[in-house]
């Protein structure tokens, strides 16, 4: 029981570590591509903790301190249904569809909070995050779909061990896999889908009125939702791993590449973005799909 | 002691009131208002009476003057024709409490007296045996409803009282050389003589008489094309009348048809034939009251879908299709007649037959509109009116032959339902829930028009919800007719 | 006890507010001009954790680069406000210290700290990168030495600096 | 005890004549009759829980029984039916006060009353002419409910009327056609005729009946009438028409499938694919198209009432895509579906009628930040839109999930991925809703508006709490479900208070643990949240608008074409209508009607005696010919 609450509480802490490191080498990859310095490697937590220590914090209304809170309970529990290595706590409470929904609070959370700025930079950041999701969703779903099959089970301890010994999706289902990395680099909204912040047009969106330790949670909440994303590409895709380190290696690798795409896109028009995202990597997920479906 | 359960007693009776509305004036200024009243009311004790007699030996046949049939007048009266002829002395009596309070032009004696010649001669083509009888009581009928539909003399109802009297003397006609044929073939015009004669005649030699017997007859009965007098006559009728020629009059045509073509000629491609004739009419009924404007008119057009749809019951050829054939009749007599006399009475306070002026009544005259919607609902087969359960039997009439030709009926009838389910509820939401631009004095009907609508009303709703012996009562009725009991029977008790 | 826990946690905040210092900048003059060369590889503000924000609310310092004038000002006192404590203000060129060229304009404001509190004025037109990194690093000292107080003076203050306000602006 | 079947079907139509006749005493009179009958419904339906009665014969017409009967599944309809018409008509009590004319009002009371009687009826029916007799009385008594909204509603309701009647008259055909085989409409005799006939016959009738179902269920292309009617009618029907009157239509499906005709009697008589009859395969098809274009739709609309019309036509796809699954899974999360949509459709509308009560719009763009004001409201609404949007963990996940998981079982992931998108598309649909009503800015005119009162908060905060009960324990529907389905012939499927164990499905789920760790995830964050440095309130137009002072007649806010640039990308698909083909064949049919009537009523004497020529020589022309033809 105790090892338990102890597991529960690594958990997410263990998430936010993994994605918080991986902002620190965000900016420091960014910086490098563009031939920066770039700031020190620590600077993500100064950020974070300045934020959290201002003096003052504005709020709009209840709802607009509660939606961080919300965004970030929502993710912590997303964080419990993704397998790691030896710690599978609530994989058999809900399993890969059940996930994808509760992924959803988080954002709901944010949207919540957001709308409550009466900002419509705001209103618009959100209409163009539900409109990506609606965007990516459709590959995604047909890509979910398509390893379900393979593997006959929505459980992801079980599909993470159905992969084992090197049998990885990526190597069964290439074109699926590319397919979720492309989803996955859209989920996370780096560019060319970082339409939602957009600084130049809509104020940072959902941020825009966002300071202090409201911003700050948000911040934790990106790290989280960093953490998940990948985490859930690598549990499908690289067959998730046997010990922490690997984990942490592969999510590393393709957050990595990640970062190295982001530097080189502009910003899609949000509806260009959906037209990608149904075009393209719905066919490929389809072919791929109908490839699981004859095997 | 007189019998007074004696068919005869149902013409008799009302023709003598006749002459005595024509001369009442000489002895009382109002007594033509009323006496109507007493006749139908001594009509429908008369029927009521006849009901046990009927229902024990299944059929009362009267004969006059003491002469054996087939010389006799003989006046027949089956469950069928006793069904027809309570709707009718109901309808006479209810319709002539109505003209107490809604007839109040001159010359009144008069109009009662064509009025109550209107439905004794509706009866009597009902009971009678005797195919001249038949032809006289169609004129007697004929002459009554020209003038009653001439009754306003204005310039629409005279023109409409004239398309009337011009077809219907050539129906006239008709039915009276299709009479002589039928007579110069079989040498007898007794009805059972002939059924019995002419059962060894060869179909061609029938077959023209009876073309020329149905198209008189349908030409009163509404069927297509032979209808056209009827939109112009209806509406331009006095409404009590519109109530009578709707009601019953066309119902009492087609009950001849189905008489004739019955006992006479009783052919399965007669009915494939009379089939087209009733989708036909029903067809273009229904789709012409969706165009109407004014609401007698499309009342009238909506009687010509109704009929076309009882025509169509009874060409199904089978118990079950008379069945469901009787009761549309009832459900159509009670239903139209009450619609009429409302729409009446609405008529009479806003002062216009436009559709259009009729927006809000629903809140102004509330027991008119509650009826109205009734009968609406029922003629529109809505449960759980009686609409439903007769439109109920027709359409399981109908599939009880599953070929493609009754499928395709039953499509037809059933989008016709929808067209007419279309007319009636546009008016309906424009009654009930549409707001009229500026506000008019419009009152509740006064109680004289208002009774015989709730008489006509809770007879309607009164067979809704308990419609176990109308039910029977259809049934037996129609599987006496389909049994040719008509003729055993007329046989076995007139001796002939 | 209190007040020593209080006190050391300001000294933690204030290292950790110099480290990752956000800006808006208002870019009502032509010192706009100087901000791209020193973002960008060449100069890289980054390394001191500076960055440049978008909105009032997320961002520390509030960078008046040029000239304000009377329609101006309101916008830039609503930024102002809007923006968390703690919070900075550097006047960026001659024309936030005294007007610049356009010292005797009827439509320009003089003098920036006036109206809202500055708490450091970087010199020259244009005043270059190197400069703008140096005045950076100066305020981050301040910031560190607790002297960068411009966001109290403006509360203590509040109805000196209204009264400037309502002077120019009515 | 069988007595009281036909007293459970007669409750509701006696209050309804009570109801009226009480109105005329006083309206608080009316009021309470009108409450306490449907309160005694609900108790006497209460009384059916987990019972099943097979065949109370209450009359017979042209040969054939008139049955009642019960079983779990009814009463889970049931269930549907009386307590969502309480419930409305509490709210009603309230929100149709601004109504001035009392006798508009007491018939409403008596109509609502009889709409329930008659839903009561069709869910009781145990042969198939009781049950058409109550779908058609449904039919007109709810037309009368939508007309009562004023000017458009009439337009509405026409539609309506006439699409129900079409529908009503497709399976009139059908029962007819049955009828004529058995000459007895109970449900057991159909059944065993269906056994014995020809797969011609039973695809004929059954696709007919699915018409009639399709087009009170709107599935789509039959769903025409339904954002209409349902967003025009009063506020407080919109829930029984979208939450409860559509559902007779998925209870239709179910009986006809799997009360008439067995899941493995269609599979002997008809192909199958991806191992379903084709023909529910089709419906399945159907359905996957109605979840995603009503998605498409909703998103689209810019009015309150009209984008959760469309949202119902969405979630009934759901209804009806489980229903036809054929297996227990897909069965049981149809039907658990059912009971959901009922709670947070119903929920939904009552929310959105509190606000049109306050506000007396329901444009959307017209409302917002009403959070500030309509604080309870709001937090119902919220429950509601989360609950449609499927997210654990209240109710409307679970049966989807179940519907999900049914559609991986079966393989047929086509279906699965459009029930998949056209969940994602609620998020955005549901959003706007929210956010268009309770968040952005509050306009000026609404400053004073306040929370609704406490008899519309009582249904609002019933049905809100419901969508967590079923949510965290859907084992108590299971418990309903599961057993009414055994009667049925389906395997039962292993479920627990919380969720389903492993070896139910692909996977496996406990909501309550979802639920648990939520809450603590919540708390813990909240409590780190509060230990960090106070925050104070601004103003709404203290507002980032890059410098720009707000002042309260400037309307700074979002929400008119919240979704533009999403309708760009679905243009093409947006363009297309199946209501313009209708309207086409209607126009057509009007004109050539009109054109035609005109010709042959011409008003002419001539041309009218000419018919009767010509009827004459048609006639003898017949005579002549006739010895050859016959």
């Amino acid at each position: 029981m105790v090892s338990t609450i102890l597991i529960a509480i690594c958990v997410p802490l263990l998430a936010f570590a993994i994605g918080l490191t991986f902002i620190m080498f965000k900016l420091k990859i960014t910086a490098r591509v563009q031939r920066r310095y770039g700031p020190p490697i620590i600077q993500p937590i100064y950020n974070l903790l300045k934020l959290l220590l201002k003096e003052d914090n504005i709020s709009h209304g209840v709802i607009f301190s509660l939606g961080p809170i919300i965004a970030l309970a929502g993710s912590i529990l997303a964080v419990f249904f993704i397998p790691i290595p030896g710690l599978n706590l609530l994989t058999g409470s809900g399993d890969l569809i059940a996930l994808l929904y509760i992924m959803a609070i988080g954002s709901l959370g944010m949207a919540l909070g957001a709308g409550n700025t009466a900002n419509p930079n705001a209103s618009i950041g959100i209409s163009r995050a539900l409109t990506l999701m609606f965007g990516y969703d459709l590959p995604l779903v047909i890509i979910v779909i398509s390893v379900i099959l393979q593997y006959h089970t929505t459980n992801l301890a079980d599909i993470v061990a159905a992969q084992a010994n090197g049998h990885w999706t990526l190597w069964t289902l290439p074109l699926s896999a590319i397919v979720g990395f492309v989803v996955t680099y859209g989920a996370l909204g780096e560019h060319p889908f970082d339409i939602i912040t957009a600084p130049h047009e809509v104020a940072t969106g959902p941020m825009v009125e966002y300071g202090g330790k409201h911003l700050g949670f948000l911040m934790i909440n990106h790290m989280f939702h960093i953490y998940i994303e990948i985490a859930l590409f690598v549990d499908l895709f690289l067959g998730g791993a046997s010990n922490l380190f690997w984990f942490y290696i592969k999510m590393f690798g393709v957050f990595f590449i990640m970062m190295l795409c982001d530097e080189v896109f502009l910003r899609f028009k949000i509806d260009d973005a959906v037209r990608f995202f149904w075009k393209w990597p719905t066919v490929v997920a389809l072919i791929s799909l109908i490839i699981v479906l004859v095997k | 002691m007189v019998n007074l359960a004696n068919p005869i007693l149902l013409i008799v009776i009302p023709l003598l009131f006749v002459f005595l509305i024509a001369f009442s004036s000489a002895f009382s200024k109002s007594a033509a208002k009323y006496l109507p009243i007493i006749a139908f009311g001594i009509n429908v004790v008369v029927a009521m009476l006849l009901v046990p007699e009927v229902l024990k030996n299944g059929l009362v046949l009267s004969t006059t003057a003491g002469f054996k049939p087939p010389i006799a007048i003989d006046m027949i009266v089956d469950k069928l024709a006793l069904f027809l002829v309570i709707i009718a002395s109901v309808l006479g009596f209810v319709v002539s409490i109505y003209n107490v309070a809604y007839i109040d032009e001159e010359p009144e004696e008069k109009f009662y007296a064509l009025f109550t010649l209107l439905i004794t001669g509706i009866i009597w083509m009902i009971i009678t045996g005797d195919l001249f009888n038949l032809f006289v009581a169609f004129e007697v009928t004929s002459i009554a409803a020209f003038g009653l539909v001439g009754f306003h003399r204005d310039k629409g109802s005279v023109e409409a009282g004239f398309k009337y009297l011009v077809m219907g003397a050539i129906g006239g006609s008709l039915l009276l050389v299709g009479i002589i044929m039928l007579y110069a073939a079989t040498g007898t015009l007794n009805i059972i003589d002939v059924a019995q004669k002419s059962a060894e005649l060869t179909f061609q030699q029938k077959f023209l008489a009876y073309a020329l017997i149905f198209v008189g007859l349908g030409i009163e009965g509404a069927l297509f094309p032979l209808n056209a007098w009827l939109p112009d006559a209806h509406p331009a009728a006095p409404s009590s009348v519109s109530s009578i020629l709707s009601g019953i009059m066309t119902t009492a045509a087609i009950y001849a048809i189905i008489r004739i073509t019955n006992i006479i000629f009783d052919y399965n491609q007669i009915y494939l034939f009379l089939m087209f004739f009733a989708l036909l009419t029903l067809i273009f009924g229904e789709i012409a009251a969706y165009y109407q404007k004014d609401i007698k008119r499309m009342l009238a057009y909506s009687t010509i879908g109704q009929t076309g749809l009882f025509f169509f019951a009874f060409t199904i050829h089978s118990t079950n299709g008379l069945q469901g054939a009787f009761l549309q009749i009832i459900n159509h007599s009670v239903s139209k007649s009450m619609l009429f006399l409302v729409v009446g009475a609405m008529i009479v306070q806003v002062g216009s037959r436009n559709i259009e002026d009729f927006v809000g009544l629903g809140r102004k005259m509330k027991v008119s509109s509650f009826f109205l919607a009734i009968g609406m609902f029922s003629l529109m087969g809505m449960p759980p009116f009686f609409g439903f359960w007769s439109k109920l039997k027709i359409i399981f009439a109908a599939l009880q032959h599953s070929n493609a030709l009754m499928i395709g009926s039953v499509v037809i009838i059933l989008l016709m339902s929808v067209v007419e389910g279309a007319y009636f509820f546009k008016l309906l939401q424009m009654m009930f829930f549409g707001k009229a631009e500026q506000d008019r004095e419009i009152k509740e009907a006064s109680f004289g028009m208002l009774v015989p609508v709730v008489i006509l009303g809770f007879i309607l709703l009164f067979i809704s919800f308990y419609p176990t012996p109308v039910l029977d009562f259809a049934h037996q009725a129609a599987s006496d007719l389909m049994n040719k009991n008509y003729i055993n029977l007329a046989l076995k008790l007139g001796g002939l | 006890m209190e007040k020593m826990t209080q006190d050391q946690v300001r000294t933690i905040a204030n290292m950790l507010r110099k480290r990752s210092l956000w800006m808006i900048h208002y870019c009502t003059g032509c010192g706009a001009m100087e901000l791209p060369p020193t973002m960008t590889s060449r100069y890289d503000m980054s390394r001191l954790g500076l960055a440049p924000f978008v909105t009032s609310r997320q961002a520390d310092i509030l960078l008046i680069t040029g000239y304000l004038n009377v329609k101006t000002l309101r916008r830039v006192i609503t930024v102002y406000e809007q923006m968390l404590d703690p919070k900075y203000v550097i006047g960026f060129g001659s024309c936030a210290l005294n007007g610049g060229v356009y010292w005797d304009s009827y439509a320009v404001i003089k003098q920036l700290d006036r109206y809202i509190p500055a708490d450091l004025y970087i010199a020259g037109c244009m005043p270059r990168p190197e400069a703008i990194i140096t005045a950076f690093q100066d305020l981050m000292d301040l910031i560190d030495s607790g002297k960068a107080d411009g966001y109290k003076r403006y509360k203590r203050d509040l109805a000196y600096y209204k009264e400037n306000q309502r002077k120019v602006l009515g | 005890m069988n007595m009281s079947l036909e007293l459970l079907l007669a409750t509701p139509f006696i209050g309804g004549l009570l109801t009226y006749i009480g109105g005329k005493v006083h309206r608080w009179v009316r009021n309470l009759i009108a409450v306490l009958f449907s309160l005694a419904t609900v108790g006497e339906m209460a009384m059916y829980y987990n019972t099943t009665f097979k065949g109370v014969v209450w009359g017979s017409l042209f040969g054939s029984n008139l049955v009642l009967q019960t079983n779990p599944i009814t009463w889970l309809f049931l269930f549907i039916v009386t307590a969502i018409s309480l419930l409305v008509i509490v709210f009603s009590i309230d929100d149709m006060k601004k109504e001035e004319d009392e006798i508009v009002l007491d018939s409403y009371y008596m109509q609502l009353l009889f709409v329930e009687g008659a839903m009561v009826g069709i869910v009781l029916a145990g042969d198939l002419i009781t049950f058409f007799m109550f779908w058609e009385i449904m039919s007109w008594t709810s037309y009368f409910l939508i007309v009562h909204g004023g000017k458009k509603s009439m337009a509405a309701g026409y539609k309506y009327i006439i699409m129900s009647v079409i529908g009503a008259y497709a399976m009139f055909i059908a029962i007819a056609m049955l009828y004529a085989k058995t000459h007895s409409l109970v449900y057991s005799d159909v059944a065993l005729a269906l056994s014995q006939a020809s797969p011609s016959f039973i695809i004929w009738t059954v696709v007919l009946l699915s018409v009639g179902f399709f087009v009170k269920a709107a599935v789509m292309p039959l769903h025409t009438w339904l954002p209409d009617a349902h967003s025009e009618a009063p506020s407080p029907v919109s829930p029984l028409l979208s939450g409860v009157l559509i559902k007779m239509g998925a209870y239709g499906l179910f009986i006809v499938f799997y009360g008439l005709l067995s899941v493995n009697l269609a599979k002997n008589i008809m192909p199958s694919v991806f191992s379903t009859p084709i023909l529910l395969y089709i419906i399945q098809w159907l359905a996957a198209l109605s979840i995603v274009l009503a998605t498409f739709l909703a998103i689209m609309q810019e009015d309150a009432k009209r984008l959760l019309a469309y949202s119902s036509v969405s979630q009934i796809g759901y209804v009806v895509l489980g229903l036809a699954t054929g297996t227990s899974l897909g069965v049981a999360g149809g039907l658990f579906h059912a009971l959901n949509h009922a709670i947070f459709k119903g929920l939904l509308f009552l929310a959105v009628g509190a606000v049109i009560y306050r506000t007396g719009t329901r444009n959307m763009s017209e409302l917002g930040g009403l959070v500030k004001k309509m604080p309870f409201t709001f937090t119902a609404l919220l429950l509601g839109i989360i609950a449609l949007a499927g997210v654990p963990p209240l109710n409307g996940f679970v049966s989807k999930w179940m519907i999900y998981e049914a559609l991986i079982q079966k393989k047929e992931v086509f279906l699965l991925i459009m029930a998949f998108v056209g969940s994602t598309g609620a998020f955005l649909y549901v959003y706007r809703l929210i956010h268009s009503l309770f968040l952005g800015q509050l306009p000026e005119k609404y400053e004073n508006v306040k929370d609704v009162p406490i008899l519309m908060q009582i249904p609002i905060w019933i049905l809100a709490l419901s969508t967590i009960v079923y949510g965290i324990f859907p084992g108590l529907a299971m418990d309903v479900i599961v057993k009414g389905m055994k009667l049925f012939g389906f395997t039962p499927i292993a479920y627990n208070l919380f969720g389903f164990p492993e070896g139910t499905a692909m996977g496996s789920l406990t909501v309550i643990n979802i639920a648990a760790v939520l809450m603590t995830a919540f708390v813990a964050v909240f409590i780190i949240f509060i230990l960090f440095p106070k925050t104070r309130q601004v103003s709404q137009y203290d507002n980032y608008a890059s410098g720009q002072e707000l002042t309260p007649d400037f309307k700074y806010n979002y929400s008119f074409g919240f979704y533009m640039s999403f309708g760009r990308v679905i243009k093409p698909i947006l363009s297309m209508s199946i209501e313009r083909v209708y309207n086409y064949w209607i126009d057509a049919f009007k004109i050539f009607g009109d054109y035609y009537m005109r010709r042959i009523y011409t008003g002419n004497l001539e041309t009218y005696n000419s018919y009767i020529v010509i009827v004459v020589t048609i006639a003898a022309a017949a005579v002549l010919l006739g010895g050859k033809l016959w």
